[in-house]
């Protein structure tokens, strides 16, 4: 599932999780970059509550690590001052479920600084947030709100599925002139380790991945829906479906050629996400595909994704989540359309 | 240069008991002897609730919890002042004053290991559910201030939760701005136990305290020994008096201290002293008013024991209801969303109604 | 450009605008049901700076018009609290672009408290705001943000069109026992007046309506966009084009019967919104379009929405709101693929 | 009940010149004459150039303007005591001051009619952009004032905007509480001019003063006569050497009055008496410093006259400059979004320059 560097990996590789792999890239680009600095709840003396900052006050000192008071409008404001100084601020929000009091800065300032001023001013910030289902926390711990940065002009949306990809966006939303919203599934952070290159790569941001090529069906995913969509493929395999599978990788701006590529193809899609949808990824993909391969379509695109209802505490969480069964259900509906 | 005074605060902290139960005797509130004996009964009940959530959770029985040991005394020497008609706006952190003020063992335990059926509290408890943003939740209680001044309510008062690291939240100043606008019945209750997770006080302001913030609105705002119960129930008393008057909001900043880690999904020993935790705990609230009653001839090795047998035998009663309970229909994600379901939900509802479980 | 209500309307009318629409629900039903309360920023003494809660002061007293402090999450969060004690508050925003600062409050809690509580509080709550472009005022004041909403499950999301519509569904917003969020276009509140029927009547929350029959293309809009549709509309009959016009007046829960019965009719369907494109209200309408009436389609489902830019200052803001010949050129390229 | 004292707070306030003109002597900056000619000179500017904007918006020629007539002395006070390396986080009512600092009058202009343009303020002077909600502006200060001090400066520090209004948003506290801890450069800088839009001040906090509220974070503040621009001139001084230093953050809050309409699409007519109006016209701020440079032989009217012609004639150019410059291109919409274009920006863009204007 790795694969898809845009430079060439340097040779040696570690064994690494996801979480692993992003504090891999933090240290790196801090290295290389003495501007890069990381601020946010408990990432310094903790190292975060998934150990993704782990080490970095310890290597770069508390005035490149800083462990702030708890407010998140706070961190991202103030991280935007230090960006206007020509400091490149990593804001870590604890979990997406509480990136709320920080819609604020992050709608009204952070996505449109540059455009308000001319250019002058960019905003070279990386807003990190865990996000999504599957490991039954308390309430507000597993939201999915990426379609709320999708629809505001100004950002920009990277949700990786592997280590692999981790490391490389991490890097690349760091160097990113603009501001990236970095949503990190908190079920797949140590799920599974893979090969990560040390040293300097970047993945594209804007760029999706086929993961698994195939001719039926397009699935599309994202983050820890990926390996959702790849168990779906495999199930369909066995009902001699083949199914390709596209990970998006960055969800704004959406990689549209890439997806319509495969659907004009297979002529049938499936996008699937955590979040809810109305509004939400799923709704402007297909829209997309429906606008612009429209005569390529044997069947509706299917939209797999949360429930329109609030993400249930962790008893009933597995009902909500979308999973191989209705995924590969979908897909089914796609293809006896 | 020399200047006009315009403002003066002056922000003091109670103390009444010492660090071994000794009390300054003109300050003990003058209670009954079996009043000061509920204190700490309401003590002992919350921990033992307490421990036995964070056993349930190392046996994985228990979703994560957050443990209120340390802060006994707060949310006891609140708890003794409420009445039937108060409203609680509690954080996270409130298992304690909760099941004092009503709301039922197994419903707490149910929050916690995952089912929302547990913010069904009994009818006539006046507790909104755990509300998990920090800070977010005094907002509510000033709104229920402000609604039962407009409703006219003489007695009824509501009490707004956050801990040291809430403070920081701007949520908490938009509520005592708000607060003393509208002079809202709403009572601040702060528990500052020194640690947001792994943010230690003094990296979370540069105030010395959380009460003088209260001046900066107008309100009154006191500090007091927050493992102390006899202070902490005056303080609070007078506090409740004056907002049951209708005077306005008031602030109380109960200074404790989080024995245990934030939650089980935390290791306190990654950023705090293991001398810092032994220091707070020969500052024990239960051990100091337990040596408190002792002293008075109020309570004994065996009154305790007896105590602690009769609340064992209700936490493992809560403990059989909630492990008892049949988990409930997957149809419930979203059958609480709107009173009436639009159609999207309604097809939800269909699908997940159609489906095996996963 | 009126009817469609859902109770027989009383006999006499007044000629109003849609501001003055809104002022005669909110009279009305604070005069009906004690528990409504007003509350906001300048929304007492000055009656609003649209004008909208005008007199309510004078007519209900300070105990039930609450001009608050300037604090738009305190608005919302004291007026949760406010109807957990058995009020139902109408909050104002001042311009929805001043929402963000209050979105912890709505999301986090007013959206979920009924669900969070398992039925136990209803949050009756409707929250106002002017929204959108047209009146060339600073930045932040003509943004539409209505996807926010519909994203966010437990929301109900109404934008009027006209002012009978507009005082027929504040009504119906007020006696929702579920939090309604009510977006009012800056750009209509005075633009035009319309005969308004006085006393109680009241207009279904999520019931689009047909504006003006056709059988060739469908223009579906909604608040400001409804009279450009229509404007449209008019253009494109003079090239025989007759198209229908669907004005949806809920944006969240879509009307998908009266949506897809459209497109069905006509095979053909054009959205339009001021709100930026990316998961927009339109991504989830050609959704839901293609979803379910693929086969019905003749074109593709065309997009006619603000830029993914940032509401732009006055002098350009001409360039970017969606109008009458972006919506006649997108109707054709559905009539001509 | 006794109580341990654990904070007090003194709230000061400096007033300089009384209403007409005369001043406390023993107060006045040591200042040489013609530093006390300039704060005058630099409140005449400022409201020439508002005066103006006021024209040009009755005639058509402007977009909406929120006037800041009334408050010349603070804008100045404040103006005259920035170096050139310091940075300014403004809210909307500003002019004074980013005009004094080096942004230039057609550029205010050119925002306040619409022209995103008009934020490109010459390279050399650190003024951010307008920024419109209210309270979130304090942020930046703060952030700005901790990357100062993270680049070692020992001059430079970040003045953060806020009204009386503003003060009430969580973002204000987020700011003086983040400024606190992390000891920023930053000078919080309150125009507590008594009215937002329709909302008096005592009805936006049931606190005396703002200025109090600093000390809730451990913070030093002081209210001034903020029509008074020898109090100002010397209080923000003060402020500023403190934050300079790297003492942290200084709160200075200054008491004036919004003289205007709240902005030209406002009419304050319906909220307030004239009478206050008119007291407060009796404290005008220019007024007062005039009598006071003329009486100590400063100035006089033909000065005066002198110094407005060419106040005026600047104005001019820049109205001047302001209508001659042609519109922006519409691409200018998408053009800035992003250093790099994405595509569905591309095609927008397409579509934009492909229209003909509406
Ligand atoms: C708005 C918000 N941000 C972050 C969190 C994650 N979080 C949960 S508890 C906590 C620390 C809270 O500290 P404090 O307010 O002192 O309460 P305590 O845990 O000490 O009781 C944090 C950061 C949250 N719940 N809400
Ligand atoms: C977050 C936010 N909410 C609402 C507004 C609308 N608004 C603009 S100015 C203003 C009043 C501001 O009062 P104050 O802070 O005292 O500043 P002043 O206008 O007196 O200079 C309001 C409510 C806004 N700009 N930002
Ligand atoms: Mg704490
Ligand atoms: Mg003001």
């Amino acid at each position: 599932m790795s694969g898809g560097a845009s430079a060439a990996p340097a040779a040696r590789t570690e064994k690494l999780t996801l979480a692993q792999a992003v504090n891999r890239g933090l240290a790196e680009e801090m290295r290389r970059d003495p501007r890069v600095l990381v601020m946010g709840e408990d990432v310094g003396v903790d190292g975060g509550v998934f150990r993704v900052t782990e080490g970095l006050l310890e290597a770069f000192g508390p005035e490149r690590v800083l462990d702030t008071p708890l407010a998140e409008s706070g961190i991202v404001g103030a991280g935007l001052g230090l960006a206007l100084t020509g400091y490149r601020p990593v804001c870590e929000i604890q979990f997406s479920g509480f990136v709320y009091p920080a819609l604020n800065q992050i709608f009204a300032h952070v996505a449109r600084y540059r455009n308000r001023s001319r250019g002058r001013y960019a905003v070279p910030m990386v807003i990190r947030m865990p996000y999504g289902g599957g490991i039954h926390p308390p309430e507000h711990h597993s939201e999915s709100y990426e379609a709320l940065f999708c629809n505001t002009p100004g950002l920009k949306v990277v949700i990786p599925s592997t280590p692999y990809d981790a490391k490389g966006l991490i890097v690349s939303a760091i160097r990113d002139d603009d501001p990236v919203v970095f949503c990190e599934s908190e079920r797949i952070y140590r799920a599974f380790r893979e090969e990560v290159p040390e040293g300097d790569y970047a993945v594209p941001i804007g760029k999706a991945k086929v993961v698994a090529e195939g001719e039926d069906v397009t699935l599309i995913a994202y983050g820890s829906m990926t390996r959702q969509a790849v168990e779906a493929r495999d199930a369909l395999a066995r009902e001699s479906v083949a199914a390709e599978v596209l990970d998006l990788r960055t969800v704004c701006p959406l990689d549209v050629e890439a997806i319509l590529g495969s659907v004009e193809k297979t002529g049938r899609a499936v996008v699937i996400h955590e979040a809810p949808r109305n509004t939400g990824v799923g709704a402007e993909v297909a829209a997309l595909i429906q606008e612009r391969a429209l005569l390529s379509l044997q069947a509706p695109v299917q939209r797999v994704c949360g429930y329109d209802a609030v993400f249930p505490f962790p008893l009933l969480e597995n009902h909500y989540l979308p999973d191989r069964e209705r995924i590969v259900r979908a897909a089914r509906a796609a293809l006896d359309f | 240069m020399p200047l006009k005074v315009v403002h003066q605060a002056v922000t003091e902290r109670l103390e009444i008991l010492d660090k071994d139960g000794r009390a300054d005797e003109a300050l003990v509130p003058a209670l009954p002897g079996e009043e000061l004996v509920r204190l700490h009964k309401l003590m002992l009940r919350m921990r033992r609730f307490d421990e036995k959530a964070l056993t349930l959770q190392r046996q994985g029985r228990m979703g994560t919890w957050g443990s209120l040991r340390g802060q006994e005394a707060c949310q006891a020497g609140l708890a003794a002042n409420l009445r039937r008609e108060d409203w609680l706006a509690p954080s996270f952190r409130e298992h304690g004053v909760m099941i004092s003020a009503g709301v039922s063992m197994h419903q707490v335990y149910a929050i916690w290991r995952g089912d929302e059926r547990g913010h069904l509290f009994p009818a006539e408890v006046h507790c909104l559910p755990v509300s998990v943003p920090v800070g977010s939740q005094l907002l509510h209680a000033v709104g229920v201030g402000m609604g039962l001044g407009l409703r006219g309510e003489k007695s009824a008062v509501a009490v707004g939760f956050a801990g040291d690291g809430a403070s920081s939240e701007g949520d908490f100043h938009e509520a005592l701005n708000f607060g003393g606008v509208f002079k809202a019945r709403t009572l601040f209750f702060i528990q500052n136990n020194q640690w947001a997770i792994s943010v230690p006080f003094r990296k979370q302001t540069a105030a010395a305290t959380i009460a003088q913030r209260a001046h900066g609105y107008g309100l009154p705002g006191v500090q007091v020994d927050g493992n102390d119960v006899l202070a902490v129930y005056a303080a609070t008393r007078k506090a409740l008096d004056h907002v049951r008057a209708g005077h306005g909001p008031y602030l109380v900043e109960c200074l404790t201290y989080r024995m245990e880690n934030h939650t089980t999904a935390d290791d306190h020993t990654r950023y705090r002293k293991a001398e810092e935790v032994a220091y707070w705990r020969e500052r024990d609230p239960v051990d100091r008013m337990r040596r408190f009653l002792a002293a008075r001839k109020l309570w004994d090795e065996a009154r305790e024991a007896a105590y602690l047998e009769e609340v064992a035998a209700e936490v493992e009663g809560a403990v059989a209801l909630l492990e008892s309970t049949p988990k409930a229909p997957p149809t419930d994600i979203v059958d609480y969303m709107y009173a009436r379901r639009p159609w999207f939900l309604e097809e939800q509802r269909a699908e997940i109604a159609g489906r095996v479980a996963p």
